[in-house]
């Protein structure tokens, strides 16, 4: 349904520029007049955060009556990448690290919202027996982890951050299912992995040595990140505002009746009210209003630190190789977008 | 050979029903984690609870079905495009070096490293998941069909033509149905393959398909469901199979007696 | 092409498709059916090469029933391909009516040494298959069909398949198929090898009755003297290593009447027949 | 068939030459976008500075070395059981009744499906990855087998029984080459299938082979390291499947020509 | 079981291995080579049934020569097969030197049809095949293999492929094959039909040889009634529809000499023969 360039505007999926329709919402925008697209399609991830929830909770829908929402699932921000490029969808959500791959690349999106910090959900286990107690003693052991994602960076983030050669700990790049595989087997000592694989590692004679939300205090800080395509961000900017103020909606429930948030989405992530409940605890959900800090997107102008996050994972991913070259800080800042969750 | 088709019928049966015992035993005694193998019985109650309730927001019969349009859209286009090209390429020599270059490059490709690119095209609607089977089944049935035309005697041709028949009759009426029984065996084999895909096809931006239901119960590590899927997958297959088989053998009588 | 032609002149004239004066058949020869000019054909067989055909030069006048006698193995189906235009000749020139021929053609009927049917074809439809070729209107093709299926004694097994068929019963199929076309030159490979005595004579009995009626030009293989001899208006005998024909003789007892036991009366059948076994084994 | 072996040759030549020339144009004129497809010149680049510098850690030749092992290990496997299972299946009925369910139940199950069985059962090593390699490529060659023991004529086992071959001499002796054909078209789709499984075999605990090395490249958007690997890919199955139809041509002379 | 068996006193045994006496014949029953007993034997052929076989009962002693004849179709070669324990029957039993026979055996060497040979093998190897499964050491089954091929004729043709032979060639390697394994019991379709005069005769005469110098069972299918009278000690004749044996000789003209010339001359030879032909015509 997409052509193969990069998207103009008028080629929006499935939403033609001339079809779009007044909206009655006021906004900063700029433009004289506000127009909502008729067709919106958002790359969603099954991750307990605030756009599972407005999805869950048909949010969106109840806020744009007038737009279709079509809700895309993707399974790795790599995807997303590709989608996003390819035009097939406007809005999405990935991890900082794929998100960083793909402004290294000037994939031509933007970040528009943080829908949440990585915090306790995902963890650095290690065998009880393998007699790790701390980061630095992974060395000579075997750690596995799937590459590209958060954890990677993590992982290799914490073990840098420590003074621990990489060269001397084994590295697995595995999916987290081979990840409970190879535990089982006692194959590998330890995984940086997410969950529901973590509590299943922990369940089998593992202990936590870090978490991400540790390591986000000491700066390593992973995100899933809500990107937008510029050129649609652009044409309907009233359309990205309000779509912000329906996440902040979802963030409000959450944290006043986190009890029918967790049942809202225990289906969707297979499994029981509390376990949901508990999976959304661990990460960080913030409000668009939290976001405008220095330490997140900032503002026009003013863009916060978020952008030396993704810069320092790109630079990151220099080191190992995975992608040529990083762009300097300005890039990454220009692909950032605060406006939407501005007041 | 000469066997009892029933007595064979009830050996496979047995076979079977002894595997399922052994399954049984297997997560019975826990000689596996029951995390990766589910009992018999967990199976049968997640089967049963999709059967009523559906998987995430489709009935089961949407999973099955949409898996089974996207497969069949992929087959049928294969089968006539492989089929004439296949023919063509096995008779016509520059017709085959033109074209066999590029399947014979294309066609070990791993469907996870251009599977990208199919998105980048076709967008992720079902364009680029009936694509990606597609290119699967293709290569095979022409792989199958140009051998089975290589095999065909040249002088069951001569004497077509003698006969009277031009190129295109030969075609028709001579390469196909001495190939038929090469084109059984493609058939059977290109469908496998491209069910072996489907799950890769479903990878990418789907929320239905039996290939993406098990992709999805992996990774919250349901075994149950992720055996459901791959029995169900299975069966379906072997009934798929079992029907190509009965057409063959009502098609094509002479196989073996020539 | 040392080729060592021997010619007989041939007994009177005693029917109107009997053998040809030698003027005549010069005539002829300006608009041959079949002419073959310098035909060399060789097989790539490892290492040496297999010379099926050393140099052979024939001209055969439409009208002839042309009948081919030669040790086994010494190229008699390697020339009839080569005429059909089943094989790409090593060198020299094959015509057919004055053209060019180096691929099959329907005018050219074949029927192989073994029976080549298609398997997944009944009786009936490999009969059919040339009509259908030809375009004719189902009903048409059917009736057709099945009278040349009746006249090789098939009728009762229209509609089996090729595999459920006795030897003879296959190579019966394959003659009704071809003469169902009705092509102008019939090239036959041993055709009544494998047929009981009684059905061989039918046969023989018939394809003797469409060649005076049809003027069809014939071709044909046999390694029985005594068919030749009953069939032909003309006899080649070929010899091997590397495959030429020997002796091209017209036949003085075409005319005799038509039977075994009215052939064996004929007062040169004796010597003729001697002659040509002394040829053949030489 | 009647074709100049050379020419066609030369038309395959310019077939490839005028596909890169468009790959050129298109990339040149950003026809698409060139984070997906980079240029001709990008790719070389990058097969330039993987030759000479490896990719994450190894040499190209470790790369390609580790891909070649397991997929030939796999493949070896796969002939030495597949040989004899196809060949007893498709003449001793029983054999069949019992073997068949099972694979015909899994072969078409996506190795995605069940490779975190294999983990769990043969570890992160390369026993796991050649066990999905192996499974990938059994069931093709088994198929082949047994659809060629199937089209034998019974007349040839018959007269080699008369001849005095008992029931293991006329396997070896007139069951194996009368299959050669089938066998060598079930080698080369069984080859290509166990090779379109390469990415999903190393994408479990591997940091080298050929598949590993296009798969982590495409989660970083590396679409010039993407091309360079699937060129390799296709250019050593090309290779390798130009290998045994040299060897099909010189054992199999008689094929098509009964 | 209507069988219309007609038997005819044999001539006087003129040398060792001629037809045997009436009463000898009995006793040889007794363990002959094979029996037949009520053997039907029917082909579903679609709706209707073939009835290749429609009861017989058959009994060939050790060292008879029979010779079958019949018109096409009648299920001569279905009753090889059975005999060969190609088909299984279904109604009634065969013996083979007294044990019960349902699967082919390398006592009962077999001539096809059509040649069969293995295509992946020379000429040789397929001669040799033979003798590898016997367990031969390898030079003794080259040098016996050669001899064969040398005896048909094609000593120099032993490292041709099947694909690279004439119709003859193919049917004379198939001889070799089973004739080098040395069968006590040798059942031959037309063997000979595809083979020019000469070396027909040529052959002839080395199975007469090979037959009375072995005392093997020789079981020939021809349609040659010459041949038949030339070679057999004993001769079939079979009708179908459903297939049976309609007559069963001891052949007078056994001894005649071993010559078509000699067995013309021969005082019963015409008589004989048009009982044949009448018989096959009927
Ligand atoms: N495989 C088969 N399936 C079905 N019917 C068959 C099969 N083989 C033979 N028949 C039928 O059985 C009958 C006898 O065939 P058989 O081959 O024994 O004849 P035959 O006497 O050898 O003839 P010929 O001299 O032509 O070889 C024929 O009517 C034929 O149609
Ligand atoms: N396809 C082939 N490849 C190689 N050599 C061949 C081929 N066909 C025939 N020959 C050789 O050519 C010679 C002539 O064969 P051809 O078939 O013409 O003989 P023929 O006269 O028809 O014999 P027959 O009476 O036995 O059928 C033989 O020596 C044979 O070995
Ligand atoms: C693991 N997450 C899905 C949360 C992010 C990623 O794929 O990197
Ligand atoms: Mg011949
Ligand atoms: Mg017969």
């Amino acid at each position: 349904a997409c052509g193969a360039k990069t998207p103009e505007p008028a080629k929006t999926a499935g939403a033609p520029a001339a079809t779009t329709q007044p909206s009655g919402a006021s906004g900063t925008g700029g433009g004289a007049k506000e127009e909502l697209p008729k067709e919106v399609r958002i790359g969603f991830q099954v991750i307990p955060n605030a756009e599972l929830l407005t999805k869950a909770l048909g949010l969106a829908e109840k806020k744009f009556p007038n737009t279709t929402i079509k809700w895309v699932q993707f399974d790795s921000g790599r995807d997303v990448n590709t989608a996003i490029a390819s035009g097939s969808i406007d809005l999405g959500l990935a991890g900082s690290v794929p998100v960083a791959t793909g402004l290294a690349n000037k994939l031509p999106y933007q970040v528009y919202y943080l829908h949440d910090i990585i915090g306790d959900n995902e963890a650095l286990a290690v065998r009880k027996s393998s007699g790790v107690q701390s980061v630095k003693d992974l060395k000579g052991k075997k750690v596995a982890v799937p590459f590209g994602s958060t954890t990677h960076f993590s992982l290799l983030s914490a073990l840098k951050n420590e003074g621990v050669d990489p060269a001397g700990v084994t590295v697995l790049d595995m999916q987290p299912n081979d990840i409970l595989a190879a535990w089982q087997r006692k194959d590998i000592d330890g995984a940086f992995v997410w969950q529901p694989t973590l509590a299943k590692l922990v369940a089998l004679d593992g202990q936590i040595v870090t978490t991400a939300k540790k390591l986000s205090e000491k700066g390593i800080v992973t995100a899933d990140v809500g990107i937008v395509r510029k050129a649609f961000a652009d044409q309907y900017p009233a359309f990205l505002k309000q779509y912000v103020t329906v996440l902040d909606d979802a963030v409000k429930q959450y944290r006043s009746k986190p009890a029918d948030a967790a049942k809202a989405l225990a289906p969707i992530l297979s499994t029981t009210e509390a376990d949901s409940l508990s999976q959304m605890n661990e990460l960080v959900w913030l409000l668009s209003s939290e976001q405008r800090d220095a330490k997140y997107l900032g503002a026009p102008g003013k863009i916060g630190d978020f952008a030396k996050v993704l810069k320092e994972t790109g630079d990151f991913l220099v080191t190992q190789k995975s992608i040529p070259a990083a762009p300097d800080l300005a890039a990454f800042q220009s692909g950032v977008r605060p406006d939407a969750v501005q007041p | 050979m000469r066997s009892h088709p029933l007595a064979m019928r009830a050996l496979s049966l047995i076979a079977v029903l002894c595997a399922l015992g052994l399954w049984w035993a297997a997560a019975a005694n826990e000689w596996v984690s029951a995390l990766f193998v589910p009992s018999p019985q967990q199976v049968w109650a997640a089967f049963l609870d999709i059967a009523r309730e559906g998987y995430k927001g489709s009935p089961l019969a949407v999973h099955v079905g949409e898996s089974l349009y996207r497969l069949g859209s992929a087959f049928l286009l294969a089968l006539v495009t492989a089929l004439p090209l296949g023919l063509l390429s096995g008779r016509i020599a520059w017709i085959r070096a033109i074209t066999e270059p590029f399947i014979e490059f294309y066609r070990p490709l791993p469907p996870l490293a251009y599977y990208t690119l199919l998105v980048l095209w076709l967008g992720i609607d079902n364009g680029s998941k009936i694509a990606l089977l597609y290119l699967a089944a293709f290569a095979p049935l022409y792989l199958a069909v140009v051998s089975g035309v290589s095999r065909v005697s040249k002088d069951r041709i001569h004497a077509a033509q003698s006969l009277g028949s031009g190129r295109w009759k030969v075609f028709v009426y001579v390469m196909l149905p001495s190939c038929l029984p090469e084109i059984f065996t493609g058939i059977r084999t290109s469908l496998g393959i491209a069910y072996t895909t489907l799950v890769a096809a479903e990878m990418v931006a789907a929320v239905s398909g039996v290939g993406w239901m098990v992709l999805d119960a992996s990774k919250f590590l349901r075994s149950d469901i992720i055996f459901v899927g791959i029995i169900l997958m299975g069966l379906i297959a072997v009934a798929i199979d079992g029907g190509i088989r009965w057409l063959e053998r009502r098609i094509v009588p002479w196989s073996g007696k020539e | 092409m040392a080729q060592a032609t021997e010619r007989q002149a041939g007994a009177e004239p005693l029917a109107p498709k009997a053998g040809l004066a030698e003027g005549e058949r010069r005539a002829a020869e300006q608009n041959a059916a079949i002419r073959l000019q310098g035909v060399r054909l060789t097989y790539a067989n490892g290492k040496t090469d297999a010379v099926a055909l050393g140099g052979v030069d024939l001209s055969i006048a439409g009208e002839q029933f042309v009948c081919v006698l030669g040790p086994s193995g010494c190229g008699k189906t390697s020339l009839l391909r080569v005429i059909a235009g089943y094989e790409r000749v090593t060198e020299g020139e094959v015509t057919v009516f004055g053209r060019k021929h180096t691929a099959p053609h329907p005018e050219v009927g074949i029927v192989f040494q073994q029976a080549n049917l298609f398997p997944w074809l009944t009786v009936r439809g490999n009969v059919e298959f040339g009509l259908k070729m030809a375009g004719l209107p189902k009903a048409d093709r059917r009736a057709l069909a099945m009278d040349h299926i009746g006249r090789v004694g098939l009728a009762a097994y229209a509609s089996l398949l090729p595999h459920q068929l006795s030897g003879g019963m296959k190579q019966r199929t394959a003659i009704a198929r071809t003469l169902a076309t009705e092509p102008r030159i019939v090239l036959m490979d041993e055709p009544f090898a494998a047929l009981d005595a009684i059905t061989r004579e039918t046969l023989q009995d018939q394809l003797r009755t469409i060649w005076s009626q049809t003027g069809k030009t014939i071709f044909f293989i046999t390694h029985d003297v005594d068919e030749a001899l009953l069939l032909s208006t003309r006899l080649l005998v070929m010899q091997g290593s590397p495959g030429r024909i020997v002796a091209d003789l017209d036949n003085p007892l075409h005319a005799a009447g038509g039977s075994f036991a009215l052939l064996r009366q004929h007062k040169q059948y004796a010597e003729l027949r001697r002659q040509l076994v002394e040829m053949l084994k030489s």
